[in-house]
């Protein structure tokens, strides 16, 4: 056994695993708000409270369905991401032709109604819910015990991350890009805007209701989840670059890393280090790591 | 104009245009032929883009009877209008910025076959080969002009609608795309140009209609132009 | 002119005939806001930059007023003043910063820059944690009157807020305001014309964060107590909503505004858990159906956001 | 006989990434005279202007004004020392009126405006000069309207008379007539010669007929070096610039 | 016959919601039913108000309450940092302030007020419940993980001087960011250190956690213990007894305790949607009564008066049993160490407790001349 900056090198290498998985929650959070924010130009502040409502949803299949947890992977993202696309059509595309705040405040209210509805309905104590039994159990890797659970968590955000990557290189991915910039010419080429628009935003929502599934056995399933993670989450959307898919994926993990590692030297100020280095990439690269508009 | 009926690709009837409370277009209306290349003449501020605007549907306070290919379209949402094969360049150029200049061109899908290969526009535009992978708005404003068209050269509309083309470009240029458009139009495609310089107009033209405070006052043959010349400056004011 | 005279007459009948109506307490905490929200639309209504951090200043003249008062004892004047000051020189370290940087990345720059202050506030020893500093001493204003009283403290506060409200409309209408504002409609070309627009952008930057420092000092000789809601990002979201609310880009519409939400705030607080759902309505029918704000309703060409893509 | 310099450049060069827009430019600009800059498009014209004026800052090379070196100023001060472009997409300030437009240009004359305690009626003085102004390019009858209500041809007067306020000596104008009516287009040709009477003129312009009678001497770019320099007469013989920027066959 | 008028204060929104909120509202609707008090001439009006666990919101409720509303005492709140601004304005008004959500020692410590009483619980209490207790049944040797701000820091502080004074040992302490929402890595951290005992210096959302994460990591399997320095009925009923069984915690009240704890509680669970009451809960029941009991044998409701009487006077209720209001404020009363039990144990919903100890009134709280009032001479 050896020492890095006079941390045993097992211990060091436990906590990056644990910040790798972290990061795979933060990557898929910025992802569904980074894909929102390429299109829709708006800041999703309702992201938090969707991801919430993924856990909430998960949970109440469970109690009121018996439906268990693989079942709601599939269904959760997609009866989310369908509530995504009735608030977008009803709501949100009535602001496209205005300033990004607009959205933001919108999405804002949204997000306080959502949390205040389920306050009221369940409470913030919070709603057990277990680890699907198959995913049980750990693996001892020497260095620390790693639960299945956090495997899989990892592995299924990492190829989620990547599918959504390579869908982003495709064509639909310069569509959404140009119809950020000029929904109306875009639609004079014969692509169909406000429906892709609302696809979209349904997309991202259910990234963030799938995250929300994740999160159930692990995290607390209350209604005040999302709003915590929210703001960190911002912060890794802006590091990455607003609206670059790659930026958030990469930043997403790169800082769980970074704040995991934080833990370790220095505890105190895991969750400041994130905004330290969203100033510092800020000033040094306006438009994020990966961005590429001012 | 009665016997140009039956062959009209394009025919614009009593077009009325807001933008808000301002009313631009006055019963505005004018024809354009299977495969002729017609430009709309006028000072500046006459309408011209407002009309280009408001037949591929972006200006969608319009009002009166637009018939392309037997559809009417004054009802319909400016996607549906681009399917029915009707390409548009800008006035602005509407490059994007978040996109590669092969991203920019590759983005209005192809709608129908007899577009042109990428290999033919590069061949038309060679500045835009060189810089093919740099963002779009880093181009130079001539250079973005180019790739404004050279976009809608790939879909394969029939019907192209190009807004004063030749705007801020070189004059070598400027007689690549007058030979572009004359090769366009030899190929079958039916064209509506915007045009300040009719000097370049006239090279191409089958008609000019003028365009004078959002209503079409007149209508010159480009056969007859040269013995209409005087009548045309007085209209542009040159 | 007239239309601005006439809407300070009826600004000064409105604060005078305040008090013998309604709670002075409630006033006073409306008269806090109403000023933090002057100063924030200073900067975004006038400057064209919306910060997302504003409750950085607020917050930390509060903390400096009340550890003066508190601790070393100071006269209330002393620690308004001394808010304020830190508060200024926070602008100054944060505007300088944040002001080269622009759209919404100067907005995400500023929140984190305010969540440092944040943090700093949770753990620094002489904020008090999450207890705050509490039992801040009123004082005697000037050594003579006593501002346990409410009345004579609302007074008080009434004249820091003419003051600062005043001073806003005057730096609104100044040279300075009109260099501001042909910045906001088109940097490149102010620069062209030889300004040094990130001089102007800082300065303003300052006078916001020093007037919304003001507001946070006063809070603090009216409520008697600092705390962490001063320093918290939902602070800064609100006095958005504020702003929003009452109508951007205009004189009134933050005062109107401050009034609106600050008495949702009271007389909702019985509904207990309603009270964030009917908050987020608020929001969402503000932004759907009145986004020119309260006061943009009635004016016939209230500023608007300009699209920025 | 032959007139100052008055700005010149010496190997100007800016490259993005690895792509050198401009390269190696050295032009000198005598003063009292209309020089125009040509060539096709992404020649590096705009980056030239943009060089000049310091919103890009070179790679290599210096700029020379008035025999002093002013390569390492800021944009602001740029102007300050009396150089002020336009822009090729037409710059006023949207939501002020036309009068205002003016007035901060020449407000600007009176030293830093950081008086935010005085009021805007300290302003007053200057709408006489800016009047004027107006009335030069005339537009005295639109002074009160909204900037951003103008039709084109008139922003781009607008801009003409904003840059005048500041009473520039040298001026660099991007495009002046793009865009513009036949009849503007003679208004403004007008006007550019008649600010030339005791100015400096850099001047980008694709429209040749005017280039050719305005300009005392023209320069030719084209992918970023220097072409041809000359009268026009003797660059449009050129068979370079015939190659690159006019063609064949031109008439 | 005499109007009081009583202000419930609290979280009805937050984190503290399940715990304070509404059933304290019907706790003290109980209370003033149970006591009769229409017929024995007083008129009891309750407001309540959602304070959302700033201190500047419930400072400003609580001035309003007694300028412009009439109220002669507040009740419940939750949150130290409310609970001490709540104090002071009760004390600048004097009115009465009778405190059972707060855990901060404080409020009868060094901030003390002759118009403030603490009914339920403190931290010193909890520390001294676990802490203490556990040192006993040989959990001696402890890593503490702990939320990095005040409140957390007194926690660990109190229960550390505790644990030490029984003989037991700190290995060591991690401090988290506030709200976290991953403490695995901390947990770790814990694990390695061996400690018998990890004690959890936070409260809410971020205990509930770190017990999850704990069980997910195989923590208690490994035979480490986890101890709750501020942790309620509530969380555990969140948490579910997989996950939480085998968790040490101290509480001032629980529903199963006695027939009279029961009876009250069934009563209590009729009215609330079948929900326990919590211990705060409970506090607001008793403390509700002792204030009307006061009212009744002074007849006046005089702050100072009736004030004098709550501390003159034994406190006794069917929840709390016997107990006395100290010159500080402090209420006393017995204080009991459970340890959550197994799934395969509980026969039904909140059948969650095995009680370890019970610790006497007398030795429960934190001995007078060590708070540092000023009141105690
Ligand atoms: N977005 C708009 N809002 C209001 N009015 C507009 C708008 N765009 C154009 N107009 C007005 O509509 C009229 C017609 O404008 P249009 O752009 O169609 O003219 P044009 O003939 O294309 O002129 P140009 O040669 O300058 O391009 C003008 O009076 C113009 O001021
Ligand atoms: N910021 C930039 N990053 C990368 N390339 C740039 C940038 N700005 C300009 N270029 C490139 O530099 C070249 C010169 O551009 P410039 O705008 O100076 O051309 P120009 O001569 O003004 O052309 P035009 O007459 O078409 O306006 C172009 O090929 C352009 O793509
Ligand atoms: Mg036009
Ligand atoms: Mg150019």
């Amino acid at each position: 056994m050896f020492t890095i900056l006079g941390i045993p090198s097992q211990a060091l290498f436990g906590q990056l695993l644990l910040g790798l998985i972290n990061g795979s929650f933060y990557a898929l959070l910025s992802l569904g708000l980074a894909i929102i924010f390429g299109l829709l130009n708006i800041i999703n502040f309702a992201h938090g409270a969707q991801y919430m409502m993924g856990a909430f949803l998960t949970w109440m299949l469970l109690s009121y369905f018996g439906v268990g947890y693989w079942w709601a992977l599939l269904l959760v993202p997609v009866l989310v991401g369908i509530f995504g696309l009735v608030l977008e059509r009803l709501l949100i595309s009535r602001l496209h032709h205005l300033d990004h705040l607009y959205g933001l405040l919108l999405t804002f209210g949204l997000a306080l109604i959502i949390q205040g509805l389920f306050r009221i309905r369940y409470g913030v104590s919070g709603l057990p819910y277990g680890i699907p039994l198959t995913l049980a159990g750990g693996q001892n890797l020497g260095f620390m015990f790693l639960p299945n659970y956090r495997l899989w968590v990892i592995l299924l955000s990492l190829s989620v991350c990547l599918a959504t990557w390579l869908v982003e290189k495709t064509k639909l991915g310069a569509y959404l890009r140009a119809a950020t910039e000029n929904p109306t010419l875009v639609q004079a080429f014969g692509i169909n805007v406000p429906r892709l628009i609302t696809l979209t935003y349904g997309g991202g929502v259910g990234l963030a209701a799938l995250a929300g599934v994740m999160a159930a056995p692990i995290y607390s399933v209350n209604p005040n989840m999302g709003a915590d993670m929210i703001i960190t989450v911002f912060a890794v959307v802006v590091i990455g670059g607003m609206g670059s898919i790659a930026g958030s994926i990469v930043t997403g993990f790169a800082l769980g890393l970074i704040e995991g590692l934080t833990k370790l030297l220095y505890p105190e100020a895991s969750s400041t280090v994130i905004f330290i280095i969203m100033a510092i990439v800020l000033l040094l690269k306006p438009a994020g790591l990966f961005g590429r508009r001012v | 104009m009665g016997d140009v009926a039956s062959h009209s690709l394009l025919r614009v009837e009593g077009l009325d245009a807001w933008y808000g409370e301002s009313h631009v277009l006055h019963g505005l209306g004018f024809e354009v032929r299977d495969g002729e290349v017609v430009t709309l003449l006028g000072r500046n501020g006459a309408g011209k883009t407002t009309t280009l605007r408001a037949i591929i549907g972006i200006l969608r306070q319009r009002e009166g009877s637009i018939q392309f290919a037997g559809h009417e379209i004054i009802r319909a949402s400016s996607d549906a209008i681009a399917r029915l094969g009707i390409g548009y360049c800008p006035e602005e150029r509407g490059i994007f910025a978040s996109l590669s200049v092969r991203e920019n061109l590759l983005l209005p899908p192809v709608i129908r076959p007899g577009g042109l290969s990428l290999d033919q526009i590069f061949a038309l535009f060679p500045n835009l080969r060189e810089r093919v992978d740099s963002q779009g708005t880093k181009l130079s404003g001539g250079e973005q002009q180019m790739l404004a068209i050279a976009r809608i050269l790939r879909t394969g509309a029939r019907l192209l609608l190009l807004d004063e083309p030749t705007e801020g470009l070189a004059p070598v240029i400027i007689k690549q795309i007058g030979r572009t458009i004359h090769e366009l139009k030899r190929q079958g495609f039916t064209i509506v140009l915007v045009e300040q310089n009719f000097r370049f107009a006239a090279q191409l033209a089958d008609r000019h209609y003028i365009v004078e405070q959002g209503r079409v006052v007149d209508m010159i043959e480009n056969a007859v132009l040269d013995r209409n010349i005087d009548k045309l400056h007085a209209y542009l004011g040159v | 002119m007239t239309r601005y005279t006439r809407s300070f007459l009826i600004l000064i009948a409105l604060l005078v005939i305040g008090p013998h109506i309604l709670y002075p307490i409630f006033l006073m905490k409306v008269l806090c806001f109403a000023l933090f929200a002057c100063a924030f639309n200073l900067l975004l209504g006038y400057g064209g930059l919306l910060s997302f951090g504003h409750a950085a200043y607020f917050g930390m003249a509060s903390y400096v007023c009340a550890h003066a008062a508190k601790i070393w004892g100071w006269p209330p004047e002393l620690c308004i003043l001394l808010g304020t000051s830190a508060a200024a020189l926070l602008g100054l370290i944060f505007g300088a910063l944040a002001i080269r940087r622009q759209g919404i990345y100067f907005a995400m720059i500023t929140l984190a820059l305010a969540q440092m202050i944040y943090f700093f506030a949770l753990q620094a020893g002489f904020t008090g944690g999450e207890d705050g500093i509490q039992s801040v001493p009123r004082g005697n204003l000037f050594g003579v009157i006593n501002l346990a009283n409410d009345l004579a403290l609302y007074h008080v506060v009434a004249l820091i807020f003419l003051g600062g409200f005043w001073m806003i409309f005057r730096i609104v209408h100044s040279p300075f305001g009109q260099v501001l504002k042909a910045i906001r409609d088109n940097e490149s070309r102010a620069i062209s014309l030889g300004y040094r627009a990130s001089q102007y952008k800082l300065l303003v930057f300052v006078l916001s964060a020093a007037l919304a420092g003001l507001a946070g000092a006063t809070k603090v000789i009216v409520f008697q107590l600092a705390s962490l809601t001063d320093v918290h990002w939902m602070m800064s979201g609100e006095v958005i909503l504020i702003v929003l609310v009452g109508g951007m880009g205009t004189i009134l519409g933050p005062v109107v505004g401050a009034f609106v939400i600050v008495a949702m705030e009271n007389y909702l607080a019985p509904l207990g858990a309603w009270v964030t759902v009917i908050q987020g309505l608020v929001f969402v029918v503000c932004v759907l159906l009145f986004r020119q704000g309260i006061v943009g309703l009635f004016q016939r060409h209230p500023a608007r956001l300009k699209k920025s893509t | 006989m032959e007139a100052e310099p008055i700005l010149a450049t010496r190997n100007l060069t800016i490259a993005f990434g690895g792509f050198r827009a401009v390269d190696g430019v050295s032009l000198i600009i005598k003063q009292g005279t209309i020089h125009a800059l040509i060539g096709p498009n992404g020649a590096g014209k705009t980056t030239c202007f943009n060089l000049l004026t310091k919103f890009l800052a070179p790679t290599s090379g210096s700029i020379i004004y008035k025999g002093r070196d002013i390569t390492s100023l800021r944009a602001a001060d740029i102007a300050r020392l009396g150089i002020v472009r336009s822009f090729q997409i037409s710059a006023v300030f949207p939501h002020l009126t036309v009068l205002e437009n003016v007035r901060i240009a020449l407000q600007r004359q009176r030293g830093a405006s950081f008086d935010f305690w005085r009021s805007e009626r300290a302003l007053k003085a200057f709408d006489k000069p800016a009047m004027v102004l107006l009335e030069d390019v005339g537009l005295e009858d639109f002074a009160g309207l909204p900037a951003g209500q103008l039709p084109y041809g008139r922003k781009r007067a607008l801009e003409v008379a904003t840059t005048l306020a500041l009473d520039p000596d040298m001026l660099l104008l991007d495009e002046p007539l793009a865009g513009m009516g036949h009849e503007d287009i003679q208004r403004m040709a007008a006007l550019i010669r008649h600010v030339a009477a005791n100015r400096t003129i850099l001047m980008v312009e694709h429209n040749l007929s005017v280039v050719a009678a305005l300009s005392d001497r023209i320069s030719v770019l084209a992918r970023g070096r220097l072409l041809a320099e000359g009268d026009y007469a003797s660059i449009s013989q050129d068979p370079q610039v015939i190659e690159a920027y006019l063609g064949t066959g031109h008439g | 016959e005499i109007d009081v008028k009583i202000g419930i204060l609290n979280d009805r929104s937050g984190v503290y919601a399940d715990l304070s909120g509404e059933g304290s509202v019907i706790a003290a609707r109980m209370a003033v039913e149970d006591f009769k008090a229409t017929d024995k001439g007083i008129r009891v009006n309750i407001v309540s108000a959602d304070h959302q666990n700033k201190p500047d919101v419930g400072s400003s409720i609580a001035r309003q309450w007694y300028d412009q509303e009439g109220v002669d005492a507040i009740f419940d709140v939750p949150t130290s940092s409310v609970a001490l601004a709540v104090s002071q304005v009760t004390r600048e008004k004097n009115k009465i302030f009778i405190d059972s959500g707060a855990g901060a020692a404080d409020l009868t410590g060094k901030q003390c007020s002759p118009n403030t009483i603490h009914w339920t619980y403190d931290t010193w209490a909890l520390a001294n419940g676990t802490g203490g207790a556990m040192v006993k049944q040989g959990g001696d040797t402890w890593f503490f993980i702990t939320a990095d701000y005040a409140f957390g820091h007194a926690l660990e502080r109190d229960t550390t001087a505790l644990v030490e004074k029984s003989g037991g040992k700190v290995l060591g302490s991690v401090k988290h960011p506030f709200p976290g929402s991953d403490f695995s890595s901390f947990l770790l951290q814990a694990q390695a250190s061996g400690a018998k005992v990890i004690g959890l210096a936070n409260a809410g959302g971020d205990t509930i956690n770190t017990i999850k994460q704990a069980a997910e990591f195989g923590i208690t399997q490994g035979g480490q213990k986890l101890a709750g320095l501020l942790i309620f009925i509530t969380d555990i009923h969140a948490l579910g007894l997989q996950v939480a069984q085998g968790l040490v915690l101290t509480e001032a009240f629980y529903w199963d305790l006695n027939d009279a704890t029961r009876a009250w509680s069934k009563r209590f669970a009729e009215r609330s949607d079948g929900k326990m009451p919590s211990m705060v809960h409970a506090g607001v029941y008793a403390s509700v009564l002792h204030y009307l009991k006061a009212i009744e044998a002074t007849n006046s409701k005089d702050a100072s008066v009736v004030m004098a009487k709550m501390k003159e006077m034994p406190t006794d209720d069917p929840l709390f049993g016997k107990g006395q209001v100290r010159i500080d404020g402090r209420v006393t009363h017995d204080m009991y160490l459970f340890e959550v039990k197994k799934p395969e144990e509980s026969k039904g919903d909140w059948d969650y407790y095995k009680l370890l100890a019970t610790i006497p009134a007398a030795e429960a709280f934190r001995p007078l001349n060590e708070g540092g009032c000023p009141l105690v001479k």
